[in-house]
């Protein structure tokens, strides 16, 4: 056996330098970025881009057999009919971020829809209380789920299958023997799918656009700001150009469309809202890395003296409240509340929606901007399936198999970089 | 800012929009109802297309598929309604577009151009004076148990009221009324329950909403050695099957063939700017519209006495397909041959 | 090292603990004066980490008293025993794998800017702490579970000094460290007690005992087997107290080698 | 400070004794049986006993409602009607062992008893052969599930959600537009459901029973001789013959009342087989261990040297099987096979089925016998409400409330002895 | 000590492994001999378990090859490299929380008598086995997860004598063993050597290493710094080696020490 004495005394003095000399670091220009994205790529650690590149594939292939896809109008559609079950996605989000699963979304979106449909036209009542005392009855709910679960001990999946039986029940209750009511013609409720801003103006839909990117834009760059005084690693200002210029595209694209037709829906407006403040609030205040905690390890959180409980219940009421915003966008996109209202596959749609767009089941892993993702994969397969028009057998199998692919996609790039652990 | 889309007012000249509510009460809806329009249409009009979607029982649902074929510039759309009070705010919005509707088995509200259909609340009577028929002369001191289709269903209300409506006064009581929720595992199981309560000889029929409920009722009849007239509705294959083999009283035959040729019809000749008025030629009153044009049928009772008057004469069923094996000496003494 | 007199900081009075058919803790006494290192010791499942937990609040005791600066309190869950002042680091680190570095070390105690989270802040702040460890750690963004065990105890280590406790708890704290390391958590050890905290340190490594420790008190079987002032005892004394008897492995061991080097 | 020197050289030399002095053990007397007892019910660690009390509590309610409950013919028909879904939820057990999930259960029921109806009756083939050819089947669409979740990587989830769509369509397709087809009068479909052995003859209701009683009460003594000829820690004969004592009860009774109507229902004996036979292959098995140990921790399965892919593949394909076997069943219930069997609630009722009896949905903890109690408490429900005249709305809320309250129990003892982590 | 010559049973060269942004391998070479014991030493976060883990199979190597007697073989899974004759204990330990002490030890192998478990057999070996390394623990038939963290040490170590391996890798053992426990693995791993099998042992602990080893390879940010034979190597040059510098923490505060005693 040969012995080398080979000590190579480094030169690095003690203490450790911040940066260690393994860490591959992107070197700070526009090449380095494609370096890295070029290393990514092959190491499979790309986030949304299968999913992106997943949707293309589907607009692609039914723009291919109808024709009428890529529409501007069907396309307007789209982004109408996602609030709801997207709405839904979002507060599912929150109860996967747990490791969590809320069945009873469905039927808190119909029971909301009907108590404001009953409370604003058979009770009379304001529509904007009515719709008020819709979404406070929706957190009860939830605060009521959270408390069986946190405090009783309950297993979630119990309670709120529970609770799947119970507020459908009432759903039917509240809307009584007389059944289905109509949302008022041009009331709040009906406007929530209707409307468009400024009556189709297309001003608004460029200024949205433009104001979105913008802040997108004037965020990064504040931010590379702000850690580069601190003499952190920051986003050097080439890359944040590309990705500031690939938001704009998307957005300015986006825009074009919606103006070809009738200009920028009520509900896309919304939907987009409710996504963006429920990320900042994930990623930004302490009670998102609160969530993040306690679905990453419910120990560990327990004992950084994080109130689990809490956390839990608050999470369980804010999904409620999400299905119940998601139920009145429901309502109001078919012109009533009735008692199937919820119902079907409205639940399964949104867990789909959220685990598509990269949310884990076991917890701790997503952001809200997977149901955006992931709703829409469902609904431009619903919808071309609904151009295609073959029978319902053809479309449920096809529907099935798109499904998969959508999601294959992502895993095989996932596997690469996979080493170890569930999900 | 409606009509941006100058292509839109052009619209599709060829093609015909159908719209069917769900697939799970009945499979009348794919078996019957879209391959007799598909047919006819082609019959009509060689050139034209049906552009068919169904709404899974979901009004939601129904809504999208419905704004997909004006987006796709269908001008003509046979709308059979999940829900027919959801849709006044969405057939406003079409015939603004200069989309026509024809409301096909549901009265849908809104404006629509056309109503072609059989009274569900007639269907409801037909299964209830049925029920009495073949209880006969022991009809009066009859207990009977109902099973209902699914509350949440806005036409399970209708067939349950008109059933109502006859057997209340013909019947001594009804002993035992529950929902089976379209679900034949939860009709057989309600059933089960009800045989517990009353005890074998505590009812003297049973009437279920639809056929496929009437199957596992007679299922848990027969396991418990109860040998009492059901009735159901749909006249599905497996019905006449058990009509034929005396295990089940009725079903309800809606023929489904004229109905279906006449919302063809009255949908090619929208679609070519023809008159309807031959088609449909008396009118009805909406919840929200008034003198809509209509062409109303009338459904049919089936029995083993006049099966081959009815589905096999309107070539709904060949013999053959009924009596397959199980069924073959049933037929013969049924005199189907 | 400093000798105090007065009430202890922190005092375990006949605490019993069972879980299930297994009674880890009988009567078991403490003491933890301000200025103090403590030295828990014992075997393997003396129960050491379980005496911890009752003291973090990560389980409630079944039996006895925990008294903090002379007064009875009742610890229910871990943030008690963080809002008396306890900072602990656990055995099993208890890190939440899927937060990165800062996140970990910020937990339930995020610097804050205007009501959000000021990440620029954390991750500057982070950096220093994990300097004066000596620790390299490829990224403070990444998630605890790509790190090496060394690294996330480290980082557990460092979650304890984020906050202003007044007793810190180090359940074996070098059991996954390097020399380098570990002489960097002894200085630490040592600049807490300068600072007139209690530190309670469970250590098997009885050189690193003797360093840093004025007390040393030895659990066997869940029950106190005697509290030894470091300065007056040997090596041995200790050793033996901890297995019971004088004759042991690390004895035998330590005879067969003499023979065979004969 | 005071320094105490009480170095107690305690009595035991090395090496270590093989039973720890702390461990509290029970006296081998019944004496020290009840005392365990005792310290366990207080500490929360109670095993079955408090859903076998809500079981009991349940059946006790509706008794006192209707008056029918517990009545001969009404637990028979109960015994009958879990056989279906609770094969169903044996499938599930396997899977939820795993920490994962089959949403595809239902339409794979659906799938395979549509193809048993349609090959045997459309086809004319034997009907053996056909429900061979069913359930082959729907273990090949499991193994489908399977490879697309172990190999590729997709997450079970939405494999299954996947496969939920396409098998129903499948199901609609095989069945066709003829719809409906009607199992063959007396057939072995038909007879599932419906056949009591020996037609009805007390002997083998008493004789099932007796043999039953026999074989658990050698199967304990034999266990306790082998452990105590080993040296090890055995049952002290007292405590075997009480437990043998408390099945004998069960046991008796139960085959009384079933003499009481119509004798030995198949389904039941066919249920409570798989459910012995399964419990023997997860407990007695190394393939069961395995199974246990993918579900406890997949990474430390896997350096154990266990083939992960082979596990997860084969539990799905047992899921899928079980699936079948219970769709065969509920056909059989139903006299038919139509293109809703096993859609709606089924899949639910059987996932709740398996959580109920205690099986935990986060893996790696639960038994099948869970498939049996949960769904006796599910069936009760839904029969004892039947039993109970109140239109469909309130009966969704009974439901709900009743399941709800049927799992606090469990939820609120096993509470006192939870310290740490999931579930 | 023996010494042997011939193709050693397992050899590294060249290996690269690399996670995502982090090149924790570069260029590794590492021989292990029948009847050798091999120490691994680095810093915290120098590889050690990322080179030990690529040995076993749990993640495949980037670049490199590794032979074993002399010919290449190709490891992809745990599974390859235990039929090969490894035998490793993770310093993570990689035990199934959910499975009992006995379930743990012969997952994988599990003794059976007529195709089924033979429950007895296993438990009465798993007693032997864990008596041999002196641990006390109350019942081998509760969970894991309901054990202290040196028990559980002591189970992962157990587990890997369960089979006939021919080469035994051990990541940090005696990181939360008590003295005793910490004695008997080192017996435990002399016998092995005795027996002739090749153990790669990793350890902070220099008194263990240079008590059992036969070598020491250094592991310096993820590559090669220097093969040592133990019997002509100091304490401090193998520490400069690990530290990559000669005054390091230890020694500073080694020095500051003996200024204070002053
Ligand atoms: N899965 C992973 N993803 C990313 N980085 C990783 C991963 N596993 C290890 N690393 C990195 O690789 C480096 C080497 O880690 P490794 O666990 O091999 O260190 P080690 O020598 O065993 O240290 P210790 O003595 O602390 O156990 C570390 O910097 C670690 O952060
Ligand atoms: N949750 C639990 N359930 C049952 N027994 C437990 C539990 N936690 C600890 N024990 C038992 O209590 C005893 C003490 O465990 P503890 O973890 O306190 O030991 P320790 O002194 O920290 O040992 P080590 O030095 O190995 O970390 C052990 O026998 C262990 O098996
Ligand atoms: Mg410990
Ligand atoms: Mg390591």
């Amino acid at each position: 056996m040969t012995t080398e004495q080979t000590t190579t005394p480094a030169a690095d003095a003690a203490p450790a330098p911040a940066v260690d000399p393994r860490l591959l670091v992107r070197e700070a220009s526009l090449a380095g970025y494609l370096a890295e994205f070029k290393r990514k790529m092959k190491s499979g650690d790309l986030g949304s881009v299968p999913v992106v590149l997943g949707l293309i594939l589907i607009g692609a292939i039914f723009q291919g057999i109808t024709g009428d896809f890529l529409n501007a109008d069907n396309l307007t559609n789209i982004t109408k009919w996602i609030a709801g079950p997207g709405l839904i996605a979002v507060g599912i989000v929150f109860v996967l971020l747990l490791g969590e699963i809320d069945l009873s979304l469905g039927s808190v979106a119909g029971v909301s829809a009907a108590i404001a449909a009953v409370l604003s036209v058979r009770s009379g009542m304001n529509e904007w209380l009515a719709i008020l005392v819709a979404i406070a009855a929706a957190i009860a709910i939830g605060a009521l789920h959270g408390f069986f679960f946190a405090k009783i001990g309950v297993p979630a999946f119990v309670v709120t299958l529970a609770g799947l039986l119970a507020w459908s029940g009432l759903q039917m209750a509240v809307l009584g023997d007389k059944g289905t009511v109509n949302v008022i013609n041009d009331g709040v409720l009906a406007n929530l799918d209707t409307y468009f801003l400024g009556d189709g103006d297309v001003a608004f839909t460029w200024g949205f656009a433009v104001l979105g990117i913008a802040l997108f834009g004037a965020g990064q760059v504040l931010d590379s700001r702000r850690r580069n005084a601190a003499g952190l690693l920051a986003r050097p200002m080439s890359e944040i150009a590309l990705r500031t210029g690939v938001i704009a595209v998307i957005g300015l694209v986006a825009a074009y469309m919606l103006n070809q037709d009738r200009g920028l829906p009520l509900p896309l407006v919304i939907f987009l809202s409710v996504v963006v403040i429920t990320d900042f609030v994930l990623r930004r205040t302490s009670y998102g890395r609160q969530i993040f905690a306690v679905g990453g390890g419910v120990e560990a959180a327990r004992r950084a003296g994080i109130n689990v409980a809490w956390v839990r219940i608050s999470v369980f009421m804010i999904s409620a409240g999400m299905a119940a915003l998601g139920g009145l966008f429901i309502a109001s996109q078919q012109g009533s509340a009735d008692k199937l209202l919820g119902s079907g596959n409205v639940l399964m749609n949104s867990i789909a929606a959220a685990v598509i767009g990269g949310t884990s089941l076991f917890g701790g892993r997503g952001k809200t901007w997977s149901a955006l993702l992931g709703i829409l994969v469902i609904q431009s397969i619903i919808t071309g399936l609904d151009l295609v028009h073959v029978n319902q057998a053809v479309q449920y199998m096809i529907t099935g198999s798109v499904l998969l692919a959508a999601v294959v996609l992502d895993s095989v790039s996932r596997k690469t970089q996979k080493s170890s652990g569930r999900g | 800012g409606s009509d941006k889309k100058g292509d839109a007012a052009s619209g599709d000249t060829k093609s015909i929009g159908l719209l069917l509510p769900e697939n799970a009460s009945s499979t009348r809806y794919e078996s019957f109802d879209k391959p007799f329009i598909e047919a006819k249409v082609k019959a009509l009009c060689s050139d034209c297309n049906v552009k068919y979607s169904n709404a899974e029982g979901s009004a939601a649902k129904q809504k999208q598929q419905f704004d997909t074929l004006i987006a796709q510039g269908v001008k003509v759309i046979i709308l059979d309604a999940f829900d027919a009070k959801s849709t006044q705010a969405w057939v406003k919005e079409a015939a603004d577009k200069g989309v026509k509707v024809i409301a096909y088995d549901r009265l849908a509200t809104g404006p629509v151009s056309a109503y072609v259909s059989f009274d569900n609340e007639k269907v409801g009577e037909l299964q209830g004076q049925a029920l009495v028929d073949a209880l006969g002369a022991k009809a009066a001191d009859a207990n009977v148990v109902m099973i209902n289709g699914d509350d949440a269903d806005p036409n399970a209300g209708k067939f349950k009221a008109g059933a109502h409506k006859v057997l209340d006064g013909k019947v001594k009581k009804i002993v035992y009324e529950q929902s089976g929720e379209w679900k034949p595992t939860v009709a057989g199981q309600k059933m089960g329950a009800a045989i517990t309560q009353l005890t074998k000889d505590g009812f003297q029929a049973v009437y279920s909403a639809n056929d496929g409920m009437a199957a596992a009722i007679i299922t848990q009849l027969k396991s418990a050695g109860i040998n009492v007239p059901v009735g159901g509705q749909d006249a599905g294959l497996d019905a006449i099957q058990r009509i034929v083999a005396g295990d089940q009283a009725y079903t309800i035959y809606k023929a489904y063939k004229p109905l279906a040729d006449s919302a063809a019809e009255l949908a090619v000749d929208l679609l070519q700017g023809k008159d309807i008025k031959s088609v449909a030629s008396s009118t009805i009153d909406s919840d929200t519209d008034k003198a809509i044009p209509a062409k109303l049928l009338d459904p049919k009772v089936v029995t083993k006495a006049n099966i081959n008057d009815t589905v096999i004469a309107d070539g709904l069923y060949k013999v053959s397909d009924i009596c397959t094996g199980d069924y073959a000496a049933a037929c013969a003494t049924a005199g189907l041959k | 090292m400093v000798h105090v007199t007065g009430a202890p900081v922190l005092a375990l009075r006949g605490v019993s603990k069972r879980f299930g058919a297994v009674q880890a803790l009988t009567d078991v006494h403490l003491e933890v004066h301000a200025g103090e290192v403590v030295a828990l010791v014992g075997d393997n499942g003396a129960g050491k980490s379980t005496l911890v937990k009752t003291i973090a609040g990560v389980h409630p005791i079944d039996e006895g008293s925990i008294e903090w600066e002379g007064t009875a309190v009742s610890i229910n869950r871990p943030h008690d025993a963080q809002a008396l002042g306890v900072a602990t680091v656990y055995q099993d680190l208890a890190l939440c794998d899927n937060l990165d570095v800062v996140g970990n070390l910020f937990l339930g105690r995020e610097l804050k800017k205007f009501g959000t989270l000021d990440e620029v802040a954390m991750e500057k702040r982070a950096r220093e702490l994990l300097d004066t460890l000596s620790i390299r750690i490829p990224s403070v963004r990444i998630p605890i579970a790509a790190l090496s065990g060394g690294q996330r105890q480290v980082v557990a280590i460092a979650r304890a000094l984020v906050g202003d406790p007044k007793i810190v708890i180090l359940d074996e704290p070098t059991a996954a460290l390097g020399v380098e390391q570990t002489a960097q958590v002894l200085d630490l050890v040592e600049r807490l007690r300068g600072r007139g905290l209690g530190v309670i340190l469970i250590s098997h490594n009885m050189a690193d005992v003797k360093a840093v420790a004025d007390t040393v008190a030895v659990l066997r079987l869940g029950r106190n087997n005697g509290v030894f002032e470091v300065e007056s005892t040997s090596h041995e004394e200790i050793i033996s107290a901890i297995t019971g008897a004088t004759e042991n492995a690390v004895t035998r061991r330590q005879a067969r080698l003499a023979e065979e080097a004969k």
